[in-house]
């Protein structure tokens, strides 16, 4: 178990750093360490600690900087100025936010069940964190490459449903309790189209692994598999609960949703959590569709996967910025009768394709890059008339009659004159 | 005992953590009054018990685990409960609970007996250095497709170029379990497929508005 | 962690679910004692997956693929069990909501039609 | 959902973000479908009509500005005919022209706000709420030029306005008026062809023509139902019988319908507007002291004047007892009245439709609870 963690270079760098001396770290031009020989699992655990830790503040800071990065392009949109007082542009805005959260009040409210309503943000938070874990954010930096990487991420997500639930339901309030009902609702019904659009990625690539993911795209995923991204993208706005799809806290319907009782950093833990699953959202898209790292020479791989990471996110906050949000019974039929479907062809496509062009080629890849743009015009043209079905199937009916259609009155008032004196 | 198959300490610690969480969350659910906090105990008692399948070098497994129960069966109960509030003002056990204890204790310490008494054939009892690769260190595999193919041990051997070193089915078990499910056991899985099918239009049928209800607006 | 060890922590979660089994009232307890059961029978498969070898194995002579392969049965039948559990507890919980909706009620000692 | 669960009660609002105001309503929610809901009012009760009791003629109409705060010169307006009406006053006619400018300015801000914040509720984050506001900012900054006052204006006077526009007034409304058709389509282009919308609003919360009668719906939620009553046609008042202008209809009656009509009026406003300033000439904005005095005294009677507000009709029924101050001032709240089909209009709808369809039904209040 532990060589497959060893295999990333990161956590190889900090543990040969500290340990030295063993024989994963010889062969890889690694002397002395600080620790002797036997205390491997100390040095383990130090790396362990190290990671983490530096993982959750990049994810803190990643957060912080989407927080504000968020509130300047909404304004933007908006023909505003948005945050612009505390430090260059504003930037430090999120910062002075997230201090006044922790200096406030932790009020528990007194119906509240006490040990759900503590344990709910733990919860939380700590699915989203773990994700960071396995998303590789250039060339070997990762914590730990999972052969099942994709899988986990789809898993560990999952669990968010169940915090919003108990933070729901420990609030003994009925409105948060909605929000509950709803969340559960939305998050089940869209972890089926999420993971089945994974699965056109996954025959492609024939591995869960994310690196291996990132290794085969010759050409980005979101050009061979168009469907696959379609359904992705919006099943992965609805998990992150983001507009259209952000019925959980929908603010003018619920006020704050499950949010509502929570205040200063039980709150922040739980705002936090919702910021850090976006981040999360768009670095996994970013990997699975955008070819993560993978990018033109002199810029560093870091460097491209941020930018994508920020394209993504530009564009979830772009829909954020106009359009409005869709009803509960609507989003669940858009997951069950348009989503589920679309993924179906995709399925079904892909599934053709990979096995007539089935054969490893000389790189030990599944297909060569010509291959997969082969796959990518079959693809394309599927898309476009199974979306126009799909959504020629889902679109709001117009008015059944012709007497609905609006209409307007030219007659000059003074000339058809039908009631005398109304008010007198 | 050969050292291939020898479970580290620290592995070893973590399990034992892992089972008191588990089993302590599943007396929990059991025993607590409030339905919904057993919902969130049997979230806890699943994520150990999937804690434990990693641990088993059972990754898929484990993942599964996490997916299904608790992301939708933990969840969907949670759900119920929010939505049928008679239970959550608390569940009573009932009268039956001393005789129940006794049958469990009884059915536990025949579990306990049997498994204590019984001489169980363990890997670690294997000496075939082609099967220890094949099981949890590297191999070559002959003919790949057909998977008839003589299994030897890759870490002595250079490979051809013809050649693939695959990890012991123990060390990466996700590919493994997936061609078993579509090759060997494809009756089973297309089986289950057809309950599951089944599960869910019995559910809409129960579910199904009945005559004379109004028929709700929308889908969902 | 020995097979015993994991078998036997498996025992006590199966005892555990069937004390929830039987002795819950409310409809919805005693199907999260039920998924207990089908943990504790899940973790016993992998556990024998992972300690005991496949047929093949223990015999002299040449291993081949398959053989290696049946080791993980155990993993395909856990797999096989928690999507059948799964679909058991969609389908249990539409019987609840259903059982609800007719008796206004989900405790199981409320039901007993027949004794009357 | 046909799950027969318990049903649930909840109080929404009276703080809550999309109530607009200090509104409550006390639901019973089946699911997320509504079984029963009963509007709760009066947290905003300043009683603005025994107060008017207390105050000379001249002093209520600064009452009329803190009913419907988003739409006062129509409050105003309202409010000064009954008063015309009441003491016989002939107004001036650039006065008329000025207040019909005013008022249709109003109208335009006033369905803006109604457009921007129908859509907030909608959930958009407030990207159609700051493009609505803008243009209702324009229009504040012309009232500022007419009165010096933004939102409480107290422009009007018995006979006329308070003061002649000044010069720097036309330019500025003739810019306005011709840039506005091009924010309206901007506004309309992301809007109206909106799917997301259309889903949201088209067939929820229908209101039947025979229903909007009897519960004597008026303005625009009545004009979406199909009905064309407009007291600007059917009754004019001021010189609305010298201009001419289309009256919208829509048939569909549901949430789309009543956003649809808000939005063509806006257009026809425009017209309104440059008719009345081609129309209006040079001349005193009211008559002199000596016809009407500061403090006046009508004569024993009643009046009641209605006007077509920016949400239906508002009137204004004044008893004189022959005082320096009103013996009654009864105000019809169209905002109110609008109100009361609130129940047969959500029952059935989902969750997400109650505010949606509160929103279009476009009330204030401060006109509510008066």
């Amino acid at each position: 178990m532990s060589e497959t963690i060893l295999d990333s270079s990161l956590f190889r760098n900090v543990y040969c750093y500290v340990a030295g001396g063993s024989e994963g770290c010889v062969s890889h031009g690694y002397s002395e360490g600080f620790l002797p020989a036997g205390y491997e699992w100390l040095a383990f655990a130090i790396t362990a600690a190290v990671l983490a830790i530096l993982f959750i503040q990049g994810a803190l800071g990643g957060v912080l900087a989407l927080i504000w990065g968020e509130r300047r392009i909404l304004a933007r949109f908006q023909n505003r100025v948005g945050p612009n007082r505390w430090g260059p542009f504003g930037s430090l805005t999120s910062v002075a936010d997230a201090i006044k959260t922790m200096f406030k009040e932790d009020i528990v409210p007194d119906q509240a069940d006490r040990f759900l309503f503590n344990l709910a943000p733990v919860i939380m938070v700590v699915p989203v964190l773990m994700v960071f874990a396995v998303i590789p954010i250039g060339v070997g930096t990762l914590v730990a490459d999972l052969n099942i990487g994709l899988l986990f991420v789809i898993a560990i997500t999952s669990a968010s449903g169940l915090a919003i639930a108990m933070a729901a339901w420990s609030s003994a309030n009925r409105i948060a309790i909605f929000s509950g009902l709803r969340a559960v609702a939305l998050l089940v019904s869209y972890e089926i189209p999420m993971a089945l659009s994974l699965l056109g990625v996954l025959m492609i690539t024939g591995t869960l692994s994310m690196t291996g993911t990132i290794e085969a795209q010759d050409v980005p995923f979101i050009i061979v598999q168009p469907l696959g991204f379609l359904v992705f993208f919006l099943a992965a706005l609805a998990e992150m609960s983001r507009t259209p799809f952000d019925l959980t806290e929908a603010e003018s319907e619920l006020a704050a949703g499950h949010l509502n009782d929570y205040s200063s950093m039980k709150f922040g833990v739980l705002f936090l959590a919702e910021w850090a699953a976006t981040v999360a959202g768009a670095m996994i898209i970013a990997t699975v569709f955008l070819s993560g790292w993978r990018g033109f020479s002199p810029i560093p791989s870091h460097i491209w996967f941020v930018g994508k990471v920020v394209a993504v996110i530009f564009l979830i906050i772009w829909i954020r910025a106009t359009w409005p949000r869709l009803r509960i019974d609507q989003v669940l039929s858009l997951a069950w009768k348009g989503l589920f479907e679309l993924t179906m062809i995709n399925l079904i496509v892909t599934a053709i394709l990979t096995a007539a062009m089935a054969d490893r080629e000389a790189d030990g890849s599944l297909f060569s890059a010509g291959e997969l743009w082969i796959m990518a015009a079959v693809n394309w043209a599927v898309f476009f008339p199974s979306v126009y079905l799909i959504g020629k199937l889902l679109a709001s009916k117009p008015y059944e009659d012709d007497s609905s259609e609006p209409q307007e009155l030219y007659p000059v008032a003074t000339e058809e004159k039908a009631f005398e004196g109304a008010a007198d | 005992m050969n050292e291939a198959f020898e479970v580290p300490t620290v592995v070893s610690f973590a399990f034992w953590v892992a089972s008191a969480i588990t089993i302590a969350a599943a007396i929990m659910v059991v025993t607590v009054r409030d339905v919904f906090k057993a919902a969130v105990f049997l979230a806890g008692s699943f994520i150990g018990v999937s804690a434990i399948f990693f641990l088993l070098n059972a990754e898929f497994v484990g993942v599964v685990q996490i997916l299904v129960y608790v992301g939708a069966v933990s969840i969907l109960i949670a759900f119920s409960v929010m939505m049928i509030s008679d239970v959550s003002h608390g569940s009573q056990p009932s009268r039956a609970r001393y005789a129940s204890v006794t049958v469990s204790a009884l059915v536990l310490a025949a579990i306990a007996v049997t498994v204590y008494n019984t001489e169980w054939t363990l890997n670690s009892g294997l000496t075939d250095p082609d099967a220890i690769a094949g099981l949890s260190g590297t191999f070559i595999e002959d003919e790949i497709a057909s998977g008839e193919g003589r299994v030897r041990d890759a870490s002595g051997i250079q490979a051809s170029d013809s050649q693939v070193v695959q990890t012991g089915v123990l060390g990466d078990s996700t590919g493994t379990v997936g061609a078993l499910l579509v090759r060997e056991f494809v009756l089973p899985f297309e089986t289950v497929g057809l309950v599951i099918v089944a599960a869910l239009i019995g559910g809409l049928a129960l579910m199904r508005p009945r005559e004379g209800e109004p028929d709700p607006r929308g889908g969902g | 962690m020995t097979l015993e060890n994991v078998l036997l922590v498996s025992g006590i979660i199966f005892a555990i679910g069937l004390y929830g089994v039987l002795s819950r009232r409310s409809t919805i307890a005693l199907l999260m004692s039920l998924e207990l059961l089908f943990n504790a029978v899940v973790i016993a498969a992998v556990a024998f997956s992972r300690f005991t070898p496949s047929a093949g194995l223990a015999d002299a002579g040449a291993v081949t693929a398959n053989e290696v392969r049946a080791a993980l049965t155990g993993h395909v039948f856990a797999v096989l069990v928690i999507s059948v559990a799964a679909a058991e507890s969609a389908l249990a919980l539409a019987l609840i909501f259903a059982l609800y909706r007719a008796k206004e009620t989900v405790e199981i000692t409320d039901v007993s039609e027949m004794k009357r | 959902m046909t799950l027969k669960t318990e049903p649930v009660t909840i109080n929404l609002g009276p703080q809550h973000p999309s109530t607009h105001g200090v509104f409550r309503f006390r639901v019973t929610f089946d699911g997320e479908q509504i079984a029963d809901i009963e509007p709760i009012f009066g947290y905003l009760h300043r009683g603005s009509e025994k107060l008017a009791e207390e105050r000379t003629y001249a002093q209520v109409v600064t009452l009329t500005d803190r009913m419907d705060y988003v739409s006062s010169m129509l409050s105003n307006q309202a409010y000064i005919l009954a008063v015309e009406k009441l003491c016989g006053i002939e107004p001036s006619p650039r006065g008329v022209w000025l207040r019909m400018i005013a008022a249709e300015l109003q109208r335009i801000a006033s369905h803006m706000v109604a457009i921007g914040f129908l859509l907030q509720d909608l959930g958009t984050w407030g990207t159609p709420l700051t493009y609505a506001m803008r243009e209702r900012e324009s229009v504040l900054e012309m009232f500022e030029m007419l009165c010096g006052a933004r939102i409480t204006n107290s422009y009007l006077r018995p006979g006329g306005v308070f003061m002649d526009a000044p010069v720097e007034f036309l330019p500025v409304l003739d810019s306005f008026l011709s840039a506005l058709p091009h924010r309206i389509d901007e506004l309309e282009s992301y809007l109206t062809g909106n799917e997301i919308i259309f889903a949201r609003t088209k067939g929820v919360a229908v209101l039947k023509p025979e229903i909007a009668i009897n519960a004597s719906l008026t303005g625009p939620m009545i004009r979406a139902s199909g009905i064309d009553w407009d007291l600007r046609h059917r009754d004019p008042y001021d010189y609305y019988d010298r201009v001419s202008f289309k009256r919208p209809l829509h048939r569909a009656g549901d949430n789309f319908a009543r956003y649809w009509v808000r939005m063509q009026e806006m257009r026809e406003c425009i017209t309104i507007i440059r008719q009345c300033v081609e129309q209006m000439e040079p001349g005193p904005v009211r008559p002199s002291h000596d016809d009407v005095p500061y403090l006046l005294r009508p004569p024993v009677g009643d009046a009641y004047v209605a006007i077509e507000g920016s949400k239906g009709e508002l009137g204004f029924y004044l008893v004189s007892d022959g005082g320096i101050s009103p013996y009654r001032c009864h105000v019809r709240a169209p905002s109110f009245i609008n109100l009361t089909l609130l129940r047969e209009m959500l029952i059935g709808t989902l969750m997400g439709d109650l505010f949606v369809s509160f929103g279009s039904v476009d009330l204030n209040m401060g006109e509510v609870d008066r």
